[in-house]
């Protein structure tokens, strides 16, 4: 099977994510990500959509981890992904859940 | 040996080397503490020695021999015969090699062990009494200490686990023989997992509840595939009764049982098994003296950090209140604690604890139920594979049961799951890793699952969640 | 029963009623688009009715009769006898129920089922002969065509499956005697799944292989504890040995093998199962005349959507080129092309594909192996349990084998694992998830996993490759 959007290597993005990006008409290879280590996350597909300017950000192997900006990424990268769960289920009220992954969290914590 | 009174000093001092006490251990040591572990009994704690693993190590046997017996169906004709005294001490070989392993780890990260009874002189130091006459003890100060010191069986009025016919949990897996008649007083998940043991073992069982039905806590529908599987090796229930004495009778006893309205029951019986709960052991160490006040059930109170009112003194496993009794509960409590001490940014803030009743089937939960849920406010989309649908299910002959996933309707994230069925204790780790993760129903369906395996049917329902399951009708 | 030849359309055309097939089939018609699917044979393909599901089933029954009559260790005293004809009517019972589950889901969804062999007229149109004398043929014209044909054995000169003793995997699979001496040629997944059973059913086997190892693909380390154990079953393995040929002798046979330099050697049977691989199926249904042609190795060529060049024609399953020949491959693929009919945003583009051996132990593995890792320009962080390290593997008695996790070391994300152990296949399910999900070490590790479980082990082998292990030493 040809991978058009993966044949350059692996993507950091969650099933769910990949299909939004192609809903999106997003290439998610090309996606800078703000999750932990560069994951790739809903909000930055949605936000890859708005800017439209997904092409210019480099390829794969760039997107995802390593070096300072994976570092420094994660300073905000726990609360990003929090805030972008809770605004996914806002209608749950009262939720104490964080839809944060375990490492996440403990960046946070951090 | 040390004799007389001799004072060291620890950074970290862990009292228990149950699961909470040596993962803690070991774990403040690969950080670099200087670290002491005090165990009064035998590393493992009730785990390794009297719990999880004797009780798994007889379930795996019971339920081979008991398979074996009936796989005509199969064309496997066998009758096999249990030499109980041999499958305990098969048993004891599994416990002693894991708790030498415990051991040996603690050791290799450099951890000190100390065997003997840690009691509190104050906040800042044990005396520790060493096994044995004439063993004499020692004080340690210590600048964090880790309370671990576990449970034990609860007693009921009359039922004296010192009386030879009373078994607790401990001596069911102590056992070298097989009653021919034994009457289970609690159908929690332990009474429920030595009841099945036995009845597969031979034994004709007889289980009293004061509830009215098995496994409270698990929602109806998964405690029924139990009860009536349970029902179907030949055990006798008896809802809304309470033990409330035993007589000897020839060479056994007879135990009379009461309900709420005064009526009375008796059951013949060689042995009783009391399994009707633990409690929290604090009264092996003085806790008053560092200051320590137990809640009114005689847990210790901590913060998601692990500590106690005393900030120094952390409490992990069955020791603490509100949080499960259970061993990977504790490990992970212990692991908090150590990294907490250590200066990491550690919490115990798991979002999904998973549990397993090691039943036939088994059940594997995580997370909310369908009910909890809703009380908490999201609208739940819930979907259902029954194992009667999956190929691998029906390869092995057990397809009794079903996996059933709770996630939020609007965002798709996975809430929770109950699993009943084979296998149902592993089955439940994807799930624990999807609430951790923040997957969605359509991640777990969108991944893709090894065919033909009991996975598939996490998959199955997660599709069925979302009205797409390929092999279950959609709702 | 329709006869002449009487034309139809069709919006989605399916053909072949194998896991690619009729997945794609049902998926399609929950979009609500018109969906035929033509089967010449059996719903449910080969995985149904001659792989997948007789063989686990074979295996999980033999494995029972073998561990009972095997478990003295554990007190268990049995002789198990097996009926061969009775395992073979059980093993048929299942497949029955889920061929005509299948049939009931395609209904059930809206499938219009037809039986017989398409064949492309064009494009745009298949004519389909029913089966059996006089039943007559039909013409459906589709919009979209899924190609689901699967595969079928590959036979080696000299030996056809069509003489008596000469067995196809299908044709083991349809025993109801157990071989006295049976040779295996071929050391890939299927023959060694069926070398273990029969050896484990009493067949003496000896297993010819060309290679110079059991399953080929596999790292070394896994694939030794599966040979190890099959060893101990009393398999006799030959490498670099290939079938040349074979002659009866007496009631059996005599099967000759040479060595790349022309050493022969020969081994009695009284059957020979030739299990040198599979190869797809395209000549059932002349696809020229649709304009399309199989690559040099006969496998059609797709995008990430399951498209053929004849953009209206999609390939599933078996059948596709570079794609592994699973199961759950296929339904995988299925499902993509049926949605990308429907419209919807699907591509084929898993992270991980699992992929599972169900030999004694099994073998589960997904994702990068680490030399696959380095290759791809990752430094590899890897991590390591071995079960003989688990608690719950021990209380079964099943130690061999090893959970090991392979991550990025800078990232932590976690690219691949390989398990070979109890319950493996199912155990790789989470791995699958974790991989999917661009989960981190950290988050395998944090997330409380059941005890006592086999999953345990993967917790661990994640905290081993952060250096972290409790149950093993770090190294
Ligand atoms: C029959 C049975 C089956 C079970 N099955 C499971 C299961 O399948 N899964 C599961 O998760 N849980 C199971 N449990 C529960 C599990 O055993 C407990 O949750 C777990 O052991 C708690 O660990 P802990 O470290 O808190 O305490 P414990 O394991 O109870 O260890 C406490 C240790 O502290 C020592 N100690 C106490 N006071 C002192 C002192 N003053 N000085 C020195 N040492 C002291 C004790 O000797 C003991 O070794 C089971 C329990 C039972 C009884
Ligand atoms: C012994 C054995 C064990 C296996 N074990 C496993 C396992 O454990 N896990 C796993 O993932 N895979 C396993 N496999 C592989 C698995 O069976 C295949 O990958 C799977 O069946 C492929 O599915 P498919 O839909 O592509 O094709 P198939 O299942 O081969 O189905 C193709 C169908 O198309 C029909 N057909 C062909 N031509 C026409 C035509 N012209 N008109 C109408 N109908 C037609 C055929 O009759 C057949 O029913 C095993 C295979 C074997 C042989």
């Amino acid at each position: 099977t040809a991978e058009t959007e993966t044949s350059s290597g692996r993507v950091f993005a969650s099933p769910s994510v990949r299909k939004l990006a192609r809903e999106l008409d997003v290439d998610v290879a090309a996606v800078s990500g703000t999750g932990p280590s560069g994951r790739v996350t809903e909000s930055d597909v949605r936000a890859a959509a708005e800017s439209d300017d997904e092409a210019e950000t480099g390829g794969p192997r760039e997107v995802s981890f390593s070096g300072e900006s994976a570092v420094s990424k994660r300073g905000d990268a726990g609360n990003g992904e929090v805030s972008s769960a809770a605004s996914a289920s806002q209608s749950a009220a009262g939720r104490e859940k964080t839809l944060a992954a375990p490492a996440t969290r403990r960046v946070a914590q951090e | 040996m040390v004799v007389g009174d001799i004072s060291t000093g620890t950074e970290v001092l862990v009292v228990g080397a149950g699961p909470g006490g040596y993962v803690a251990a070991i774990r403040a040591a690969q950080h670099g503490l200087d670290t002491t572990l005090v165990e009064k009994d035998a590393y493992g704690g009730t785990c390794l020695n009297h719990g999880c693993i004797p009780s798994k190590a007889f379930i795996t046997a019971s339920s081979l021999a008991h398979e074996a017996g009936h796989a005509e169906e199969m064309g496997i004709h066998a009758n096999p015969a249990v030499d109980m005294s041999q499958m305990r001490s098969w048993k004891d070989d599994v416990v002693d090699g894991l708790t030498g392993g415990v051991e040996k780890l603690c050791k290799a990260n450099g951890v000190n062990l100390i065997e003997g009874t840690a009691r509190f002189k104050d906040d800042g130091a044990v005396r520790i009494e060493h096994g044995g006459e004439g063993q004499g003890s020692e004080t340690v100060e210590f600048e964090h200490c880790i309370v671990a010191t576990g449970s034990r069986p609860i007693q009921i009025p009359g039922f004296e686990f010192a009386d030879d016919p009373i078994w607790s949990s401990r001596d069911a897996l102590a056992a070298d023989s097989v009653p021919d008649e034994l009457v289970v007083v609690g159908a929690g998940y332990i009474g429920m997992e030595l009841s099945t043991t036995f009845a597969k073992l031979g034994s004709d069982v007889t289980v009293v509840e004061m509830l009215d039905d098995v496994l409270p806590g698990y929602e109806d529908d998964v405690a029924r595939v139990v009860r009536t599987h349970a029902e179907s090796l030949g055990i006798d229930f008896h809802f809304g009764e309470g033990a409330s004495g035993w007589s000897p009778d020839g060479d056994g006893v007879v135990v009379e049982t009461e309900t709420e309205d005064g009526e009375t029951a008796s059951y013949h019986a060689d042995k009783v098994l009391v399994a009707v709960g633990r409690s929290p052991v604090t009264d092996t160490l003085d806790v008053a003296n560092a200051g320590l006040e137990p809640n009114e059930n005689g847990f210790l109170e901590t913060d998601d950090r692990m500590r106690t009112d005393v900030e120094h003194i952390y409490a992990v496993g069955d020791v603490v209140a509100d949080s499960p009794m259970l061993a990977h509960v504790g490990s992970k409590e212990g692991i908090v604690a150590a990294e907490h001490v250590a200066g990491e940014p550690a919490a115990y803030d798991a979002q999904a604890v998973p549990a397993a009743v090691f039943t036939d089937p088994e059940i594997g939960t995580v997370g909310m139920t369908e009910a909890e849920a809703e009380e908490a406010g999201f609208t739940p989309a819930v979907g259902q594979m029954p194992f009667n649908a999956s190929g691998r299910a029906m390869t092995t002959g057990h397809t009794d049961g079903f996996v059933r996933v709770v996630a939020d309707e609007d965002s798709g994230f996975v809430l929770g799951g109950q699993i009943v069925g084979p296998e149902a204790s592993e089955l439940v780790a994807e799930l624990a890793l999807a609430i951790e993760m923040g997957a969605t129903l359509e991640d777990v369906a969108g991944t893709i699952h090894t065919h033909p395996t009991l996975a598939e049917a996490v998959m199955e329902a997660a599709e069925n969640a979302q009205g797409q399951a390929i092999h279950t009708l959609n709702r």
